[in-house]
């Protein structure tokens, strides 16, 4: 038999000059179950609390309603003080009487009919609370980062200073990323390399921090505080532990011909390589696809060369399986594929390239090292177009819907640095706005116009033609003019959207976090939780999330790194316990749950069952993991047996409010 | 014979509805009849039976039994009886006319269900003989002749007349009501339509049927037979078969919780349902087989053993037509049979 | 349903609303003192996902002459995606409800966020207005629930 | 057609492919035919059958088959076959257990529309190019083959098998169907037009639970209608609102689930046209969230276990149509 006690708090007048708090805890004290009904003045001070706590010891209540302000307010408070008295802290329901009555309605008599309704819902529903504990789940103390660039460099150095074991996986060769591929960063001009590859070193150098280069993740099981991930170490052909990164392989070796991806492939490097000159770890790596040993048997010349034996054609692939206790995904970025875009006629003309391919025409270990030249006659060019939103800001199917947000910064960085050291080379920037959002933007790109004399104009190029005389015609629309313009250029670059990294989807589904449409990572909360993906243990670093330039990615992998530090300085996580279960004899199995389920918690066991005839059978049985069900309910409603229910929101209990109200 | 010319009838409908409810079979929007409260106008259906049966006015669906009304910590019991007032059923045929009589062998029986019996007793059942006889019908093995239907009244149509017979005094009392739109009658033309029916009920293709090899007595033979595992393997577990049913009487008595107090009713169960005789141990029978058997053996054996061999059957036919997958008594008596 | 002395017809309103949005935005229309009827119950859930279409007929059924349904606003889902699925499943549901001919004003679901304080009290007040004209639920209460 | 079926099904349990046969068996009448466990070659001969009566869908069956020892053939017509891949994506069969020959599909006939007619004491019936000539206890009858066709036969979407190891005969092709005139017909009326529609209709609901036992995405192993813990069990429509209840809950747990086999409306004993109220969702369905046809596949989202960030808003409902 329930023994309730229900708690009418004044709150000074808020609620008792337009409720009768005395009729309505007469009122409830009639309701079945109710043992003991007060009103007080505050029930949230001290004594209030007290009142509570000793009505639970002297009448050694099973529930307790108290009619008061927004449960959002006080839930906890009450909760506390019946944990104090010994009672379950989920044995206590809230009355609004206050936000939800006394404040917005002034006719006494309906206001204290309202809050005896209201009061007699809570009753209703605290016969059926549950006494719930929050369970424990042990974190283990390691962190794993998805990504090498900046953004994951950022990320793994913070976690390691903390004191934390840290991984880094990178699927290529080497750490860096695309920041390892710039040559000047805005708006302060300084070079990326001389920036970026101390930290670099730093983090091989780092005892928490290992890095798993030319690796990938295959599997991650388990949740938040106890995943366990599966890393491919793709076969380099190279022993790591003995290779010395002296090079000598590289100049060796005969097949010279291979497209450099460091120099977006505007040189070539060996079938054996190292992608630069800093590369982290400055290991060797075999080409496959190129290397004349490996293809055809006869070759072996870096084999020969090395000194210490590190050449190994027969290297295979090695998965190796390690625990973490979160994860950060910060898989970056890559400008689009500009295959589709015929009309700036990226394929057809070696003059047009893109920006990022810029960086590298101009970077001082470029193909060129560093002289600005035409990759196809490898002249000076005297005159340079900028198109600006290139597969950006994009209704169509070709490009992104969205802004890509660095391109107006870059751009003016790159018309700046040709019209510094190049004063004869004209440069036109073909713009829809200009964005320039951020400290020391606006005044870079002023700079850029006023300073440098670029020609900004505000329009979109229409057509790029290649002519038979080297030159490009540039045919495009000046919209503040209004007038159609012919442009005879040397060079035209094009601001090539960026989008997410393509391994970033698989590796979605299998972290069961959420992706928009455009496959970047969604944040837990746009505002309030941005480094958080919705599921839990997994944190969101750089450009993966979003469009981001280099200042902003490196505070996101900060902060990124300062949540997932915040989860590995626990032993334990508390769970919420209002999570939902399954009932499993009556679960089918059908997985309907699962796929409403935002975070992955559901997942399924063939167990054994006694059957009505007696006999066992395995089923299909749906089972929540309560460390990482957040409690939203989703699934009591896809599932149509009503196995699926949920700690503190059962079924029943609301039917129980629905049926107090109506009554 | 006193009888009534058939395009009359429509006279001697609002003449007894004039004094009592009178309910007749009539014909819905969808095809099929069922009994209806009389309002002029209404047309006599011509269909062979009713849809569901006519066990519905003494053993309805769902019936309030007692309310229980709570006020805070108060709880009053209300007693929700009605009395019943006079009705008449018409054109009942021989087989449902036959249910009454094993329903109230369940019902009437000690300790007296009062709520059926005052339903019971305030009806007057005029059957009505049948002339077109379908091939689910099988009335015949069970000893009822559907040419001369039993009931309070009878009434038999020769293609032109209905002629009346009363079987009891109440039936007397129903003729007489009524004996002002009433003649004597020739009732060589109705003799013909009777022989020719019987004839027809010969030609049946289920007219062979017997319960010879049934009765309270069978218990052992049947109750372990291994054919009950293949009889029962489709079965889907619904209750239509319960509910088309003229003799099923198994009910369940629940309680409503209305928010301000309790009605407690009583409605239909299946033998067939998963929760059938569920108790606070659990369910006695566990699988669809042992649900399956308990309907037929109820009705094949059991019922006869405490009912002085009667069956708890009467043929009508309807779980033959209505069954989802095609299996009934019929086929189980056969399968049975066969050792 | 409730008749007052004017005997004017007075509609039982349900509210579910979720915990982080919607219940909030009530929370905020009481904090600024915004009206609206006494005849809105509010009841609290964690996510408007967690609203079985049952609850919403066991809330006519017992009386309630209108049910509406408050959530945070697409894409701001405390759960990410809660108030997607419920979307799906309400306009399913009233769609079907309307099939069947109850009357379609009688459900509704408003997306109010902890900030639209004014809106939640902006919206109770004209749903409740719009079931009034309705008049009593007679289409999907039970009879046995209803009050003497 | 049977004959083939019979000599298929016999190789297949001789040759150790399967180890039993799930088709029909013949009953007492022409059109009594009752679904059924094969396990020998004697039994097949004498008892198997198919032909224009042969209606029911046995895909549910194989919920609880497939659980057994060894693998069993299946007939599934067309119909049938959506409904299998429906269950093979619920994982509520295990689809290496179940051997599936698929078939060609109907039109089947409806004993109950040759009954509709006055036609009695049916002894056989024959179809003679799609006349069907009935020999009664009265005589012989005559009626149009189809104008006794099953109502779901009427408006079959599809002739195509989704899901087979082998066929007999050729495979055919989704169909343009007309299965929403009904429906939208229903649209169209008043709301006052549509209560009294449906008022009628499910107020001769009996409760028997057919609809939902037969019903193949109904394979919940406990129902929320039957569950006393679930807060809405009822085992008989003691009120106008149950009855409304009962189908509409119904038609929403299968929302999204059903294929729209009509095996609802045909075991009905009463003769509710349950599926409309599941066609209704399938419309609604195809026209709010794109064309969806459960079954189709096995990897495909359920709409209601899916969601379009620019999906309509249910306000939709209250503008679109008639009041």
């Amino acid at each position: 038999m329930q023994r309730i006690g229900v708690f009418v708090c004044h709150c000074g007048t808020n609620i008792a000059a337009t409720v009768d708090v005395k009729t309505v805890a007469e009122t409830l004290g009639h309701e079945p179950g109710v043992v003991i009904s007060q009103d007080y003045q505050y029930m949230c001070s001290e004594s209030g609390q007290n009142l509570v706590k000793n009505a639970i010891k002297e009448h050694n209540l099973t529930g307790v309603v108290v009619c008061s302000c927004s449960p959002r307010m006080h839930e906890n408070t009450f909760r506390k003080a019946a944990a104090a008295a010994g009672l379950n802290p989920y044995l206590v329901e809230i009355a609004n009487i206050r936000e939800q009555c006394s404040w917005i309605h002034k006719d006494i008599a309906t206001a204290t009919e309202k809050a005896v309704i209201l009061g007699k819902a809570a009753v209703a529903k605290v016969h059926l609370n549950a006494p719930l504990t929050a369970g424990e789940s042990p974190v283990a103390k390691r962190a794993l980062v998805i990504g090498g660039g900046i953004a994951g460099i950022q990320t793994a150095l913070d976690i390691a200073e903390a004191g934390f074991d840290v991984d880094i996986v990178e699927k290529n060769p080497t750490i860096g990323g695309k920041m390892a591929q710039i040559d000047k960063t805005f708006p302060t001009l300084d070079c990326a390399a001389c920036i970026l590859t101390p930290k670099m070193v730093e983090a091989s150098q780092n005892e928490h921090i290992t890095i798993h280069s030319f690796s990938e993740v295959t599997d991650v099981k388990g949740f938040v505080g106890n995943f366990t991930v599966t890393i491919k170490k793709k076969a380099r052909y190279v022993d790591e532990t003995k290779c010395t990164g002296c090079g000598l392989c590289t100049e060796k070796c005969p097949m010279k011909k291979v497209p450099n991806e460091f120099n977006m492939g505007l040189d070539n490097r060996s079938a054996i390589y190292i992608p630069f000159a800093q590369a982290v770890p400055k290991v060797a790596t075999i080409d496959p696809n190129y290397c004349m040993m490996m293809k055809t048997g006869k070759c072996g010349a870096c084999s020969k060369v090395c000194s210490v034996g590190a050449i190994d054609y027969k290297q295979q692939d090695k998965f190796i399986e390690q625990k973490y206790g979160a994860i950060v995904v910060a898989t970056g970025f890559n400008p689009i594929n500009l295959d589709k875009y015929d009309e700036f006629a990226y394929n057809q003309c070696p003059d047009v390239v893109t920006s990022l391919e810029l960086e590298r025409l101009m970077n001082a270990a470029g193909p060129n090292g560093g002289t600005l030249l035409r990759p196809s006659d490898k002249t000076h060019p005297h005159k340079i177009v900028f198109v600006q939103c290139v597969g950006s800001r994009c209704d169509d199917s070709k490009g992104k819907p969205y802004c890509s947000k660095i391109c107006c910064m870059y751009t003016a960085k790159h018309a700046m640095l040709i019209r510094e050291k190049y004063p004869d080379t004209e440069v036109y920037v073909f713009y829809i706005d200009v964005r320039t959002p951020g400290k020391n933007f606006d005044e870079f790109y002023r700079r850029a116009v006023e300073q440098y004399n670029v020609h900004y104009i505000k329009g979109m190029v229409g057509k790029v033609t290649p002519r038979s005389d080297g030159k490009i015609d540039v045919q495009a629309s000046d919209l503040l003019a209004n007038e159609q313009l012919h442009i005879d250029a040397d060079m035209v670059v094009l601001a090539a959207a960026i989008e997410p990294d393509k391994t970033a989807r698989p590796l979605a589904t299998m972290l069961t976090t959420q992706m928009d449409t455009n496959d970047f990572f969604t944040e837990a909360h746009p505002k309030l939780r941005p480094v958080e993906s919705a599921t839990a243990g997994i944190f969101l670093s750089g450009a993966c999330q979003g469009p981001k330039d280099i200042p902003e990615t490196v505070a996101q992998a900060s902060a990124a790194a300062a949540k997932a530090i915040g989860l590995l300085v626990k032993n334990s996580i508390t769970c919420n316990p209002c999570v939902a279960h399954s009932d499993e004899l009556m679960c089918n199995g059908c997985s309907s749950c699962e796929k409403v389920c935002p975070y992955g918690a559901i997942t399924y066991i063939d167990k054994e069952f006694r059957m009505p005839d007696r006999t066992t059978a395995l089923r299909r049985v749906a089972s929540v993991n309560p460390a990482v069900c957040q409690g939203c309910g989703a699934c009591t409603v896809a599932c149509p047996s009503g196995a699926m229910d949920l700690n503190g929101f059962s079924n029943s209990q609301i039917m129980a409010e629905v049926d107090a109200i109506c009554k | 014979m006193l009888k009534i010319s058939l395009d009359k009838l429509d006279k001697l409908f609002e003449a007894i509805a004039a004094s009592q409810t009178l309910y007749i079979p009539a014909d819905r929007e969808d095809g099929a009849a069922e009994y209806r409260k009389y309002e002029s106008g209404m047309k006599l259906s011509n269909k062979l039976n009713t849809l569901r049966s006519a066990k519905d006015f003494f053993f309805p669906q769902t019936e309030n039994l007692v309310d229980f009304k709570m006020e805070g910590k108060n709880i009053d019991v209300i007693d929700v009886r009605e009395e019943s007032e006079d009705f008449v059923i018409f054109g009942v045929r021989a087989c449902d006319a036959r249910s009454f009589t094993i329903l109230d062998k369940v019902f009437l029986a000690e300790p007296v269900d009062s709520y059926y019996k005052n339903r019971r007793d305030h009806s007057t059942v005029v059957t009505m003989a049948c002339t077109r006889p379908a091939e689910t019908c099988f009335c015949g093995t069970f000893g009822i002749d559907a040419s001369a239907p039993e009931g309070d009244a009878a009434c038999f149509s020769d293609g032109e007349n209905l002629f009346f017979e009363a079987h009891n005094e109440k039936g007397q009392k129903f003729i007489d009501s009524i004996s002002s739109l009433l003649e004597e009658g020739n009732t060589s033309k109705l003799d013909d339509v009777r022989e020719k029916t019987r004839d027809i009920l010969k030609k049946l293709p289920l007219a062979n049927l017997s319960t010879d090899n049934f009765g309270g007595d069978k218990l052992n033979e049947y109750f372990n037979s291994d054919k009950w595992g293949e009889l029962s393997e489709s079965c889907l577990g619904c209750g239509t078969c319960t509910f088309v049913c003229p003799t099923c009487q198994c009910y369940d008595i629940k309680d409503f919780n209305t928010g301000h107090g309790i009605k407690r009713f009583r409605c239909w169960d299946s033998c067939m349902y998963s929760d059938f005789t569920k108790m606070a141990h659990g369910n006695p029978r566990l699988t669809q087989l042992e649900r399956f058997r308990q309907r037929f053996m109820h009705k094949l054996v059991y019922f006869p053993a405490n009912n002085n061999g009667e069956f708890g059957c009467v043929g009508c036919g309807r779980c033959l037509s209505k069954c989802p997958i095609s299996m009934n008594i019929v086929k189980v008596m056969k399968a049975l049979e066969v050792k | 349903m409730q008749v007052n002395e004017n005997k004017e017809f007075e509609p039982l309103i349900v509210a579910f609303c979720c915990n982080w949005c919607s219940y909030a935005g009530a929370d905020l229309s009481g904090t600024n003192r915004l009206n609206y009827p006494t005849n809105v119950k509010i009841i609290r859930v964690p996510c408007s996902c967690r609203v079985n279409p049952m609850f919403i007929l066991r809330a006519f059924q017992r009386g309630a002459d209108g049910v509406i349904l408050c959530g945070c606003h697409p894409g701001d889902c405390h759960y990410t995606s809660g108030n997607y699925f419920t979307r799906r499943r309400m306009t399913l549901l009233f769609s079907m409800l309307d099939f069947l001919g109850i009357e379609r004003d009688r459900t509704r679901v408003e997306w109010v966020s902890a900030a639209e304080g004014a809106k939640f009290a902006a919206t109770m007040n004209e749903f409740t207005e719009s079931v009034k004209k309705l008049g009593p639920n007679r289409r999907l209460e039970d009879l046995r629930c209803r009050k003497q | 057609m049977q004959e083939a079926m019979i000599n298929k099904a016999k190789q297949l349990l001789a040759d150790g492919t399967v180890n039993r046969v799930i088709g029909w068996k013949r009953g007492e009448f022409a059109y009594d035919i009752t679904p059924a466990v094969f396990e020998s070659a004697e039994e097949l001969d004498s008892e198997f059958v198919y032909d224009d009566f042969t209606s029911a869908n046995v895909s549910k069956y194989l919920v609880k088959e497939c659980k057994k020892e060894g693998r069993i053939l299946a007939f599934l017509k067309p119909c049938d076959t959506y409904s299998f891949n429906q269950l093979i994506k619920e994982h509520r069969v295990v689809r290496e257990n179940v051997y599936i020959v698929g078939i060609p599909g109907g039109p089947k006939l409806d004993a109950e529309k040759i009954k509709a007619k006055g036609i009695t004491g049916i002894l056989g019936v024959k179809n003679e190019n799609y006349t069907l000539k009935i020999d009664t206890v009265y005589g012989e009858e005559t009626m149009p083959f189809y104008e006794a066709i099953l109502d779901k036969c009427a408006s079959c979407k599809s002739k195509k098998h989704v899901v087979y190891d082998e066929l007999i005969g050729e495979d055919g092709d989704v169909l343009d169907s007309n299965r929403f005139d009904m429906v939208e017909k229903l649209e169209n009326m008043s709301a006052q037009e549509r209560y009294d529609f449906w008022r009628e209709q499910l107020s001769k609901c009996i409760r028997c639970n057919a609809c939902r036992n037969v019903c193949p995405a109904c394979t919940c192993e406990k129902c929320v209608f039957d569950n006393p813990n679930s807060g809405v069990e009822n085992k008989a429509p003691a009120d106008s609102f149950e009855e409304n209840m009962f189908h509409i809950i119904r038609a929403f747990h299968v929302a999204g689930r059903c294929t729209d086999c009509g095996e609802c409306s045909r075991v009905c004993p009463q003769n509710i046209p349950l599926h409309l109220l599941n066609r209704k969702f399938i419309k609604d369905i195809n026209s709010l969230y794109g064309e969806y046809q459960a079954g189709e596949d096995t990897t495909s989202r359920a709409p209601l276990n899916d969601y379009n960030k620019d999906d309509c808003e249910a306000s939709i409902v209250h503008e679109r149509g008639v009041e």
